[in-house]
């Protein structure tokens, strides 16, 4: 795992960028925000096992992938901090999230019509 | 004439005669270049040729326009095969390790040899009973696979009388190449009388034919050849029908 | 800085570091190195594949046991198909030239993660290691096919496991190469190298990276189920458990259609950096040419179900996938077109290496334009599973990535070896390889649309004549590779020394010695123009000792470079 | 120009990782690509668990009766808070408080293996009620039932091990912490890890309802 951590060296440019946002990217969050973010994910648990409790049919299943998408995009935004990433990460997570979204367009469009 | 058999030679015509044009434009015209812009007959290139943006339009939307055409081609010879007259007889076509077998609607059954009437509409129901199978009949243009768990269909026009090939087109193990068969299209009434008769057929049934290339031995050893399969399928009646299929009859 | 110009008058193959003699390369984290190493094992691996492609084409000279049983003729096929994808074509020129020459042509020291590099290097060795093991032990190396269908995967008594654990390593060594790419492109391109100005080689690397980080993963877990449905029975695609085959044949071409451009999209980028070069011209299109890699890789994702068209899968899908097919065909034609229009008014120097890119062109499109016949329902549904497909892919792979890599080992030889071959021989040697290739696979059109199966131990007497022709052509071509590769080997013994720059090539690679210094550069190079402009130069080799602020004048540019 | 050439000299000594310039970004991107490998990894499994649910929609209901909303809730929320606690040591290490960022990782160590003996004690439940692949159980379910709970310990069984190297990954960090290799201006590494972690966090948080929410 190491491996992936390792760092790799950089031509002049970067260097001579890195002082701007190449290194000390340290975007400082407050331990109060965290703290928030957690009780939200708490809450968002609470709601969903509750919500499996009381019989709302199809409706079920969306609601459980609503709230836990919601509870990823708060992970991965603010634990992850997306937030104050470089835009490119952000694209990139985008086109990630696309593909893996088309393979189940096109699966399902077998699926639903066999 | 039988429909689907011209529908996939007129798309394979169409698609191929397009493409001769584009790959002889395109090696012609890269031969002229090396030879007409050799070192030799043009020694300075042109430095301000860099790109030409009508030509690359024209170059996107031809093309577009063209493989549209051929989708569309494709697809109609697709429809026709997957519109199955809604009084088609119904044979029921088993793929097992390595042979075939067919069952026709009064439970006739027979092994390998597809006895078939002319001019009728024959529609299949595919089935395994092990591995995936692929019923290929190359006179027809159709195949279609046999997949264990589900049952698939396909369906043909049968025209002129003669006895053609059924080959497994997808590979089900040792003898895959040995897992042929023979359609023997015979006019109605002959097919008729053996249809009625009662007893099904045996594999030395008079009308079978001899298996082209394959050894009549081949066809002794096809069942016992089994050591390098594990177990077999541990349900059989899992078999479900396929209910929800989109390919409602013609109306 | 004396020091570090003493260090690059050293060419990495003489360089002796902390490890001496094997271990200096067993253990060096150089990407040049690296390279080489994977050289090395591919070639073996692509003999192997060869002859076992060869053997088969010596059992179907006649009908009935020629050399073979069937059960070995199903082992063949399936490590021919294995060992040739994804021992060969996959790694082939992004794991060797790629690691060669992508930090060059970037005027980059080295990739971005060296042990990484090494790292995947052991990987692919450690999945090689387990192909070759499943021939030796127990019931003899899988039969299935290299697409390992279920549920003929999960039954077979054969070593499908160990087969599939090697695929699923090299997928990971593949993983990790295309992150190292992604990153070394975005992060280490020298002072005003835009995206616009990277060579297009590059371009397809990037593309190709891309496909292997987000495809890759998917055929992971895919072997990875067959190994548990084998070993536990979970049940995932077992029918007789209530699994869906076809749900197997999805996963599987998810993956394994990308891949199919994970094998043509670097090939296509030599062939944009072979052109331009003997063309002694800037190439056509160069932007278009950059955005059609994308344009590939990107339309990929949506077609693999054309490999499903008789399957059981729904009409629907059936049409959808065709029509998405067909989409392919649009960014490979502007990629085509551009290549030949590159040739318009140029000053061509004919040479070997141009003289396979203009084989390629010609065979790769012979491939592709099949490639429609396939991607058309009608048309599919009868050549499906049969030679017609087999003559397809061995179009596009042999003759499109293949020749490629070929071409590939004649272009950069001087660079990577400093030493010339013979250019008469390699011509001749050219001219065989493309005649017996065609006499070779031609036939098996005709046969397929006659309606002969693939993966077929014996065939009915009509296509015994188109055997014959095609198993004579294989004994052509065999001559002409053999031709071919005593040529590069005698070179590299014996041949005479290259130049910097022996083709008048324009990327970066062509200004640093042949072969290279340990380190590349000893100095980063500054960027100012294009990859392909030959009338001015468009790179400064050492900022440093002319005096250029790096860091003053392109500060746009730079900016722009750090995405 | 001065700063410039230093740093381009740096580069010429450099060779192969020993004396390089660092690159948190490019360091965080490749973290990044990684996490899109192992999301499509599982998203296989995701896709077939969709396309399973989705033909036997009665079989796995049936199943997931059987399982402990409990303890899947128990262990959603402690893995949440590690993730907290992992996110706490980054915030703790930028303001240079080397104490509670060790605390933190400690604290998430725990999370994880409490994680993991939930999930052991979940699984002999099972085990022994003879549910598993090829179990006694199994024989007389439904296909549904069959498929659905191959999957279940499959994709548990794949999560819990990204949780195993997750803990490995986590306790490398802190060794580097302890020796001061990772820093208030260097903490990429523990970045990564972090990374890593919630990536195995959020895969949960998808198969919490999967799994265990299904009456
Ligand atoms: C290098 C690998 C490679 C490449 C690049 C391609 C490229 C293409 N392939 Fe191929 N293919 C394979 C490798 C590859 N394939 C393999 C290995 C298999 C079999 C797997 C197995 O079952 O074992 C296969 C199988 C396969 C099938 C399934 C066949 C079947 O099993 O039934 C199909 C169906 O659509 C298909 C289609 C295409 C198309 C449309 C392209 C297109 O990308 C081609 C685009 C190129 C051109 C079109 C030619 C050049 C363009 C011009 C000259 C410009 C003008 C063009 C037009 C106006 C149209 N391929
Ligand atoms: C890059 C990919 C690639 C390449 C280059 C080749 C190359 C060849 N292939 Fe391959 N082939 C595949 C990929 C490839 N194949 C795949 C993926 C399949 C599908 C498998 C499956 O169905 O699962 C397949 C299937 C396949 C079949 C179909 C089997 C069947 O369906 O029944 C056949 C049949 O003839 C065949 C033949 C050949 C031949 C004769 C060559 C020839 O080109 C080989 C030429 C060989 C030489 C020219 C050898 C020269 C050299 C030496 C012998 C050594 C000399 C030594 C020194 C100089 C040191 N291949
Ligand atoms: Cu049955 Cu092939
Ligand atoms: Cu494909």
């Amino acid at each position: 795992m190491s491996e992936h951590t390792q760092t790799g060296e950089i031509t002049a440019a970067q260097a001579a960028h890195s002082e701007e946002h190449g290194q000390a990217h340290a975007h400082q969050v407050s331990y109060g925000t965290y703290f928030m973010v957690w009780l939200g994910l708490v809450a968002l648990t609470a709601v969903t096992v509750t919500i499996a409790g009381i019989q709302l049919g199809s409706l079920t299943l969306i609601t459980a992938m609503l709230i836990a998408s919601v509870k990823t995009a708060l992970v991965g935004y603010h634990f992850m901090h997306l937030k104050y990433d470089n835009i490119i990460i952000k694209v990139f997570v985008l086109v990630c999230l696309v593909i893996f979204l088309t393979f189940w367009v096109l699966t399902f469009s077998d699926l639903s019509f066999r | 004439m039988n429909p689907i058999v011209e529908l996939v030679d007129n798309s394979f015509i169409f698609i191929i005669a397009i493409s001769v044009v584009l790959l002889v434009g395109v090696t012609a015209a890269m031969i002229y270049f090396v030879f007409r812009y050799s070192e030799k007959n043009n020694p300075k290139p042109d430095q301000s040729i860099t790109g030409s943006t009508t030509l690359e339009i024209l170059w996107t939307v031809i093309p577009l326009i063209l493989v549209l055409a051929m989708f569309f081609y494709g697809y109609e010879g697709f429809r026709e095969m997957r519109n199955i007259p809604p009084n088609a007889m119904l044979v029921k076509v088993t793929g097992k390790m390595w042979f075939w077998n067919f069952e026709y609607e009064n439970k006739k059954t027979s092994d390998t040899l597809l006895i078939l009437p002319q001019g009728k509409d024959v529609r299949f129901e595919l089935m395994s009973a092990d591995v995936n199978h692929s019923f290929y009949v190359p006179a027809y243009r159709v195949k279609e696979d046999c997949v264990p768990g589900r049952v698939n269909h396909m369906w043909f026009h049968t025209t002129n009388v003669g006895v053609y090939d059924i080959e497994c087109a997808e590979y089900c193990g040792m003898n895959h190449s040995y897992m042929l068969g023979k359609v023997k299209i015979v006019p109605e009434k002959e097919f008729l009388e053996w249809y009625n008769k009662i007893d099904s057929v045996k594999k030395t049934d008079s009308l079978s034919v001899p298996t082209g290339n394959v050894k009549t031995d081949s066809l002794k050893t096809l069942q016992v050849k089994t050591d390098t399969i594990k177990a077999p399928v541990k349900k059989t009646d899992s078999i479900k029908v396929n209910t929800k299929d989109t390919l409602k009859s013609k109306k | 800085m004396a020091n570090g110009t003493l260090a690059n008058e050293v060419s990495y193959l003489e360089y002796q570091g902390k490890h001496k003699g094997i271990m200096g390369w067993l253990l060096s984290v150089d990407h040049k190195r690296i390279g080489l190493m994977y050289l090395m094992a591919i070639l073996i691996f692509f003999f192997v594949a060869m002859t076992l492609g060869v053997l088969m084409r010596l059992e179907m000279l006649t009908p009935g046991e020629t050399i073979m049983k069937p059960s070995t003729y199903n082992s063949v096929f399936t490590l021919h198909g294995v060992i040739m994808v994804f021992l060969f074509i996959i790694p082939a020129i992004p794991a060797v030239f790629g690691n060669f020459m992508l930090p060059i042509q970037i005027g980059a020291k080295d990739v971005a993660f060296p042990r990484l590099n090494l790292f995947s290097w052991y990987l692919y060795m450690v999945g090689a290691v387990l192909a070759v093991f499943s021939l030796f032990v127990g019931e003899g190396p899988a039969d299935t096919g290299w697409t390992f269908y279920v549920p003929y995967s999960i039954r077979s008594a054969q070593n499908v496991t160990l087969t599939t654990m090697a695929a699923f390593v090299l997928g990971f060594s593949s993983i990790l190469t295309g992150l190292n790419f992604v990153v070394t492109i975005h992060r280490l391109r020298a002072p005003g190298m835009t995206w616009f100005r990277m060579p297009l080689f590059v371009w397809g690397l990037y593309a190709t990276s891309w496909i292997q980080v987000l495809a890759t993963p998917v055929i992971g877990i895919t072997l990875a189920l067959i190994m548990l449905e084998r070993f536990m029975g979970i049940g995932v695609f077992d029918p007789a458990l209530g699994g869906d085959p076809i749900l197997y044949q999805h996963l599987f071409w998810i993956y394994s259609h990308p891949a199919v451009y994970i094998m043509i999209l670097p090939a296509m980028g030599v062939v944009s950096e072979i052109l331009p070069t003997f063309s002694r011209k800037d190439i056509f299109g160069y932007k278009q040419i950059a955005i059609s890699s994308l344009g590939i890789a990107l339309i990929g994702y949506l077609v693999w179900g054309h490999h499903m068209f008789v399957s059981g899968m729904s009409d629907t899908s059936r049409i959808v996938f065709s029509l998405l097919t067909f989409l392919v065909a649009i960014p490979t034609g502007v990629k085509i077109f551009n290549w030949v229009a590159t040739l318009y008014k140029a000053s061509i120097k004919f040479s070997a290496p141009l003289y396979y890119v203009l084989g390629f062109i010609f065979i790769f499109s012979i491939g592709g334009l099949t490639g429609l016949v396939l991607g058309a329902l009608a048309t599919d549904i009868h050549v499906t599973d049969t030679y017609f497909v087999v003559a397809h892919f061995h179009y596009v792979m042999f003759g499109g990535m293949g020749i490629m890599f070929f071409a590939t080992m004649h272009y950069w030889f001087p660079k990577v070896f400093g030493k010339m071959y013979n250019e008469k021989i390699a011509v001749i040697a050219c001219t065989i390889i493309i005649i017996g290739f065609n006499v070779l696979y031609f036939p098996f059109f005709i046969m397929g649309y006659m309606g002969m199966p693939r993966r077929y131990y014996d065939y009915l007497p009509q296509f015994e004549g188109w055997h014959i022709l095609s198993t004579v052509g294989s004994w052509i071509l065999v001559s002409g590779i053999v031709f071919m590769f005593g040529n590069l080997f005698y070179g590299l013994l014996k041949g005479p020394k290259a130049a910097v720059n022996p083709w008048g090539g324009t990327t970066l690679e062509w200004k640093v010695p042949s072969p290279p210094p340990l380190e590349n550069f000893d100095e980063i190079p500054v960027v100012t123009g294009g990859p392909y402009v030959h009338d001015k130069p468009t790179y400064i080799m050492h900022p440093g000792k002319e005096g250029i602020n790096t860091n003053g004048g392109p500060k746009t540019i730079n900016q722009e470079a750090a995405l | 120009m001065t700063e410039h050439s230093e740093v381009m000299q740096e580069q010429t000594h450099a060779h192969g990782g020993a004396h390089v310039h660092r690159d948190d970004e490019g360091s965080k991107m490749a973290m990044w690509l990684f996490l899109f490998t192992e999301l499509l990894l599982f998203g296989g499994l995701f896709l077939l668990y969709g396309a399973y649910r989705f033909e036997y929609a009665d079989g796995f209901k049936v199943a997931a009766a059987d399982m402990n909303s409990f303890i899947g809730a128990i262990n959603t929320i402690i893995l949440l808070t590690s993730s907290l606690s992992v996110a706490l040591s980054i915030a703790a290490i930028q303001r240079n408080q080397k104490k509670l960022t060790m605390a933190m990782l400690w604290f998430t160590i725990l999370c994880g293996l409490a994680f993991l003996v939930n999930k052991y004690f979940e699984w002999s439940h099972e085990i022994h009620n003879g549910i598993y692949p090829g179990g006694p159980a199994l024989e007389n379910m439904s296909n549904g039932e069959v498929i659905y709970f191959g999957l279940y310990y499959v994709m548990t069984g794949l999560h819990g091990l990204h949780v195993i190297v997750g803990l490995i990954f986590i306790g490398f960090i802190m060794v580097f912490i302890s020796r001061d290799k990772i820093t208030s201006t260097n903490f990429q590494k523990l970045e990564n890890a972090g990374l890593y972690w919630h990536l195995v966090d959020v895969i949960w948080i998808f198969l919490f309802p999967l799994f265990y929410l299904l009456h």
